[in-house]
């Protein structure tokens, strides 16, 4: 089997007294990988680490096999980084930056405009890119920091908060741009606070909280390890007083209460057996709406930041 | 695999940053106070009376150390100092330094264009007194006069690299570049070089000013400007010793920038 | 027992109509005495002031013929240079003594971060989106500026003059009874000039150590230009080129002695000097501010 | 009736020859009001225009019923604003900071240290009151500067991007002070922020901007109404297939979104019923996990009123 795309063993920094990051030893496969934590969770020192911009006290990283140092830097031909910063060299313009990196990356000076240019189409930025960077907003900033990562079309990209400051709009670009790039087999492990917006891109994640590895897998498997949990079920119903004194004679459902309106919730040690039981009501027409609650990346995030305090 | 084209890249980039921005007009500025002093000399120096230099030695002997003393340090540090220190000051050295290329790719081309950027100053420092004092120099030889004009630039050039490289070092370096600079370059460097005494040896000023006594043809002897030297180093030893010195300060910023971390 | 929540609560006081550069000029005087050399510095100026009326105490009150021995050997000594002479003049000598362990060190440690800092926490921003204008914000950071420049030198000085009256012989008042309003008007000049020129530089450099730097530049270069040149012509107005130059030549005009020793720029120009930069970073100053206010 | 809190006439603001804002007209009669737009749509310059920091070069500003351009910078004293970009006095701690701030807005000094004291005990920076600013963190600062903008207790807070770079939870908390505030005491609000849920969960009026032009002005309700009683259905993995197949034969649109394992289910016209949906799994052998109305989200509508006109 080959290499993972990015190897991080024992991998620790601290800032004189301060932690950025712990002892992470964790290995990451090709796809979208979102990197959640709250602030200060050693996310952009990890970033940092990885881009070798930093170096570790302990441990070490490895991007395809290579071990992360400043005189490796023949892998970086297969990494795009954009740093999570709001930094740039201010007083170029955005096209003429990307074509300087272009360049200080080994092109040509045509092939480096050629490149600077799919690259600015890639993040939809074709005609702005002609402004000096000081002048660009932030989302425009952002966007040309993505278009720098993606400038050598790498297998990796480390995004660190792309899309803090961006519209909507871009957003919604960006988000697809990281979605093809996994879908066409690449790996993005990218950082962000906005988590439905994370959902909507991948359900693995990587969860650093205090410079340690809290969770790291898919949304759906770290949920079913939480079993300590009990599960719960929202449903709302015109029937909710029959549907409830019902189920509490069941031995797997543990609680139920009453919301506004037509709310009802349950809380259960075995969701399996709980659901199979309520299409029987679904299907009779008495189930308006029905959720499993905690199953999204919010809630998740909470149990996991909150039990590990 | 050469990795040149890469250098000259930087080179455009951090030549152009230096020129083409207000950043260049306090450079700009010390790099015109030769002038202004050689205008000022001229048109309100009463010359008739004797009791002034003449316009040659004025040129030679005042004008051409001061130079060495106060312009080229503080040209040095305007703008040599910014390079690295800019960049690494809110963490733009990151786009560079997750090229794929070695370190010294960046490192090198940020010097040179540096570099690049102090020639026209240099020119423009030693050039335009020249321009204003020769016509009334009366018997002096133009050819002397552009001999001194050509050599004092060059000094001045070969200055700069020593002192740009010992910037850049200190620039990636300490985050109090600037004192450290301006503690280096006038204490180590203006002062100590011409002060008798065992640091001497060490200073390039020293190193210099051999430069400047052998090629503009001044005296060793004490001036405003000058201290005599009591063993004036020779042209080759001078240049060598001011290219150890660039090689030096050029590994230590080698060194600093593959180890500072970017934060 | 009253249990009390963290709440937000809105405010039934009553509010003061003092000008909103008020605030600014007390909060910012309040953040400059926070540090230790400003003190340290302030206490300097009046450690001299104190040794100062404690010598003149001494020569003009305990041992009197000793105010006439120095004064001739003042004359011997002294050649081109200002004269040892008990009237006015003294205050000429005595005013070097808090130009340059006074005045310069403590210009430079205020102007250190005070725009700069303004500018680089943005802070300006939180300013403008209250009360007060670009105009009120200038008032009240240079005011409290010079107010920190004249604390350990103009009134020093004044307490200086009035030992010197309550203890000289009678006559003496008559030679130095312009003397403070002369020191007040030279003092704050100068002080204004220099706390606006400094202003105006770090909120060009945005950084106190380019400041620093440009300012020794500026120190250095000026100060070897100025005699450099003044010598070469033999024309005292080159003088007038060293910035430092300039503080002494206006003091010596404001003190009454408009043409004084020849190492000195002529009074006029000096002023106009002083009130040029004064105009002039004056106006720069509010041009940026306004432009950081409202463009930003 | 009283004034309204900012109405607006025919707003043009102009950065040189650049137009930032074109002949906006509107009324926000109080409450809670979103300011939506991509990046340079005029947001910031309308916040900046309401603040008197811009003069605008055409037509006319009206808060609370005082014209910006007669009323004077004391007007300034009943808003608040909290920019987007960082923005604090160097050099003394927090508390002397938010003091000084309300000092500038007219409280007395001993009013305005309480306040200042506070009101950072409100926005929970109790602890670190006497540290300085510059050594706060990134959520420490937004919070800071929520509680700047509070500290001379406005009639009007605007805040520009509030959440920007605060974790889950620090935005959870961040919305909760806000919500306090504004629905607790009175305190109108404009927030102009990119995150829609932000504004879906705060505002009940939207104003959407785009080039400087206004292009939608609504309530949140209206924007968000239910579409066309589609239902979203969540399904156990891998089970899609099976599922869509179902629907389809059944006569419905099947969209997927986003994740795998949820579609959307449509009736060209007409109501998809939740027991349709629990028919069709019990068809199709998989147990339907969740069933909801698929509510409209801010964002569609947003970018629907974007894309809408040319």
């Amino acid at each position: 089997m080959s290499a993972p795309v990015i190897r991080c063993v024992g991998l620790a920094r601290w800032y004189g007294e301060v932690q950025g990051l712990s002892g992470l030893t964790v290995d990451v496969s090709p796809g979208v990988v979102g990197l959640l934590g709250p602030n200060g969770s050693g996310k952009t020192t990890l970033m940092r680490l990885l881009t070798g911009l930093a170096r570790p006290t302990r441990g070490h990283a490895e991007l395809f096999g290579t071990r992360v140092s400043p005189d490796q830097w023949a892998v970086f031909r297969r990494v795009g980084y954009a740093p999570g910063d709001d930094v740039h060299f201010e007083s170029e313009r955005g096209s003429d930056f990307l074509a300087l990196m272009a360049r200080v990356a080994g092109d040509g000076p045509m092939a480096a405009r050629a490149r600077a240019r799919a690259a600015l189409e890639k993040v939809g930025m074709e005609e702005l890119a002609t402004k000096k960077l000081s002048t660009m907003s932030k989302g425009m900033r952002q966007r040309i920091k993505v278009a720098q990562a993606l400038l050598l079309e790498p297998e990796l990209l480390l995004l660190d908060e792309p899309l803090n400051g961006m519209d909507p709009v871009s957003r919604r670009k960006t988000i697809n741009l990281v979605r093809a790039h996994g879908a066409a087999g690449g790996t993005v492990l990218f950082s962000s606070h906005i988590l439905h917006e994370v959902e909507s891109v991948t359900d693995r994640m990587l969860l650093l909280h205090h410079g340690r590895l809290l969770a790291e897998g898919r949304l759906s498997e770290i949920v079913g390890l939480l079993e300590r949990k009990p599960r719960r079920v929202q449903i709302s119903s015109g029937s909710r007083r029959e549907i409830a004194a019902a189920l509490l004679q069941e031995d797997y459902v543990s609680g139920v209460s009453f919301g506004d309106d037509s709310q009802l919730l349950l809380e259960t040690r075995d969701l399996n057996r709980l659901l199979d039981r309520l299409q029987a009501y679904g299907g009779a027409g008495q189930i308006e709406s029905m959720e499993i609650a905690d199953e999204n990346l919010e809630s998740v995030f909470d149990t996991l930041v909150g039990s590990a305090v | 695999m050469s990795f040149s084209p890469q250098v000259l890249a930087v080179q455009a980039y951090s030549f152009r940053r230096r020129m083409l921005s207000w950043k260049a007009l306090p450079a700009l500025m010390v790099a015109l106070v030769p002038t202004f002093m050689a205008l000022v000399f001229r048109f309100f120096a009463p010359h008739e009376q004797g009791g002034t230099p003449t316009p040659y030695r004025m040129y030679g002997e005042i004008l051409a150390p001061m130079c060495l003393y106060f312009v080229l340090p503080f040209l040095s540090m305007l703008v040599m100092l910014p390079i690295l220190g800019e960049l690494y000051e809110k963490g733009a050295i990151a786009y560079l330094l997750t090229r794929p290329a070695p370190r010294w790719v960046p490192l090198l081309g940020l010097y040179s264009g540096g570099l690049l950027a102090l020639l026209p100053l240099a020119v423009l420092c030693a050039t335009l007194p020249a321009l204003i004092l020769s016509p009334i120099s009366g018997g002096v030889e133009l050819r002397f006069w552009l001999q001194r004009v050509v050599f004092l630039s060059l000094v001045l050039w070969i200055g700069a690299a020593p002192y740009g490289a010992l910037c850049l070092f200190l620039g990636v370096w300490s985050r109090k570049a600037v004192l450290w600079a301006l503690a280096l370059l006038i204490g180590w460097g203006s002062i100590a070089g011409s002060i008798t005494g065992p640091l001497r040896a060490l200073s390039p000023h020293r190193y210099l000013f051999g430069l400047l006594r052998n090629w503009l043809d001044l005296s060793n002897t004490l001036g405003q400007f000058s201290v005599p030297d009591p063993d004036p180093p020779g042209t080759l030893l001078s240049l060598l010793v001011l290219a150890g010195y660039v090689l030096a300060f050029l590994v230590l910023a080698y060194q600093a920038i593959r180890t500072r971390d970017v934060l | 027992m009253a249990f009390r929540a963290a709440e937000y609560e809105r405010f039934s006081g009553t509010r003061s109509n003092a000008p909103p550069w008020w605030p600014l000029w007390h909060a910012t005087f309040q953040r400059g005495w926070a540090s230790r050399w400003i003190r340290m510095i302030t206490f300097g100026g009046i450690a001299i002031a104190a040794i100062i009326s404690l010598i003149l105490y001494f020569v003009q009150k305990v041992v009197p013929e000793w105010r006439a021995m120095l004064e001739e050997m003042g004359q011997r000594v002294g050649g081109e240079g200002p004269s040892l002479r008990f009237d006015a003049e003294i205050y000429l000598i005595l005013l070097h003594w808090f130009v340059y362990p006074v005045l310069v060190p403590m210009a430079m440690l205020l102007g250190y971060d005070l725009m700069a800092g303004d500018l680089r926490g943005n802070a300006l921003e939180s300013y403008f989106s209250r009360p007060i204008t670009p105009l009120g914000y200038l008032a009240g950071r240079s005011l409290a500026f010079v107010s920190f420049l004249l604390l350990p030198t103009l009134a020093p000085m004044l307490w200086i003059w009035c030992m010197d009256v309550f203890t000289a012989p009678a006559g003496h008042f008559a030679a130095v009874r312009m003397v403070p309003l002369g020191l007040s008007a030279a003092l704050l000049l100068i002080s204004l000039s220099l706390a606006l020129f400094i202003q105006a530089l770090t909120t060009i450099t945005r950084s106190g150590l380019w400041t620093a730097l440009v300012f020794v530049i500026l120190f250095i270069l000026s100060g070897g230009i100025g005699p450099a040149l003044a010598d070469l012509t033999d024309q005292r107005a080159f003088m007038a080129l060293a910035f430092w130059d300039n503080i002494f030549s206006v003091a010596n005009g404001f003190l009454g002695y408009p043409e004084p020793a020849r190492q000195h720029a002529p009074f006029a120009l000096s002023v106009s000097i002083l009130g040029g930069i004064t105009l002039l970073c004056f106006l720069y100053l509010l041009a940026k501010v306004k432009h950081r206010a409202l463009v930003g | 009736m009283s004034d309204p809190v900012l109405a607006l006439e025919a707003l043009t603001v102009r950065y040189g020859r650049f137009t930032a804002l074109d002949g906006v007209g509107a009324t926000f009669h109080g409450g809670a009001l979103g300011l939506l737009g991509p990046n340079g749509a005029g947001k910031s310059s309308m916040l900046r225009a309401i603040l008197g920091l811009v003069h605008p070069a055409g037509g006319r500003i009206r808060v609370l019923g005082q014209d910006t351009a007669t009323a004077g910078p004391r007007l300034r004293r009943r808003l608040g604003y909290m920019p987007e970009r960082d923005s604090y006095i160097v050099g003394i701690s927090g508390v002397s900071a938010l003091a000084h701030l309300a000092e500038i807005c007219g409280l007395r000094r001993g009013d305005a240290m309480v306040r200042a004291h506070d009101v950072l005990h409100f926005v929970g920076l109790g602890e670190e009151r006497y540290r300085e600013v510059a050594t706060y963190s990134v959520g420490m600062r937004q919070r800071y500067k929520l509680a700047a903008a509070l500290v001379h207790d406005p009639d009007v807070l605007i805040l520009d991007e509030p959440t920007n770079g605060l974790d889950p939870q620090g935005r959870v908390r961040m919305l909760e002070l806000i919500a306090k505030v504004v629905r607790e005491h009175g305190i109108h609000l404009i927030l102009a922020s990119h995150l829609l849920p932000d504004v879906e969960r705060l505002c009940n009026d939207v104003w959407v901007l785009d080039r400087g032009e206004l292009k939608k002005a609504d309530t949140v309700a209206n924007l968000t109404a239910a579409a066309r009683g589609a239902k979203r259905v969540r399904l156990p993995d891998g089970a899609r297939a099976a599922f869509t197949a179902a629907a389809q034969a059944a006569g419905l649109h099947v969209l997927g979104d986003g994740h795998d394992n949820e579609v959307l289910v449509s009736l060209p016209d007409g109501v998809v019923e939740p027991r349709q949906v629990f028919q069709l799994g019990a068809q199709a052998g998989v147990p339907v996990l969740g069933v909801k109305a698929a509510a409209r989200s801010l964002e569609d509508a947003f970018l629907e009123a974007l894309e809408g006109q040319p």
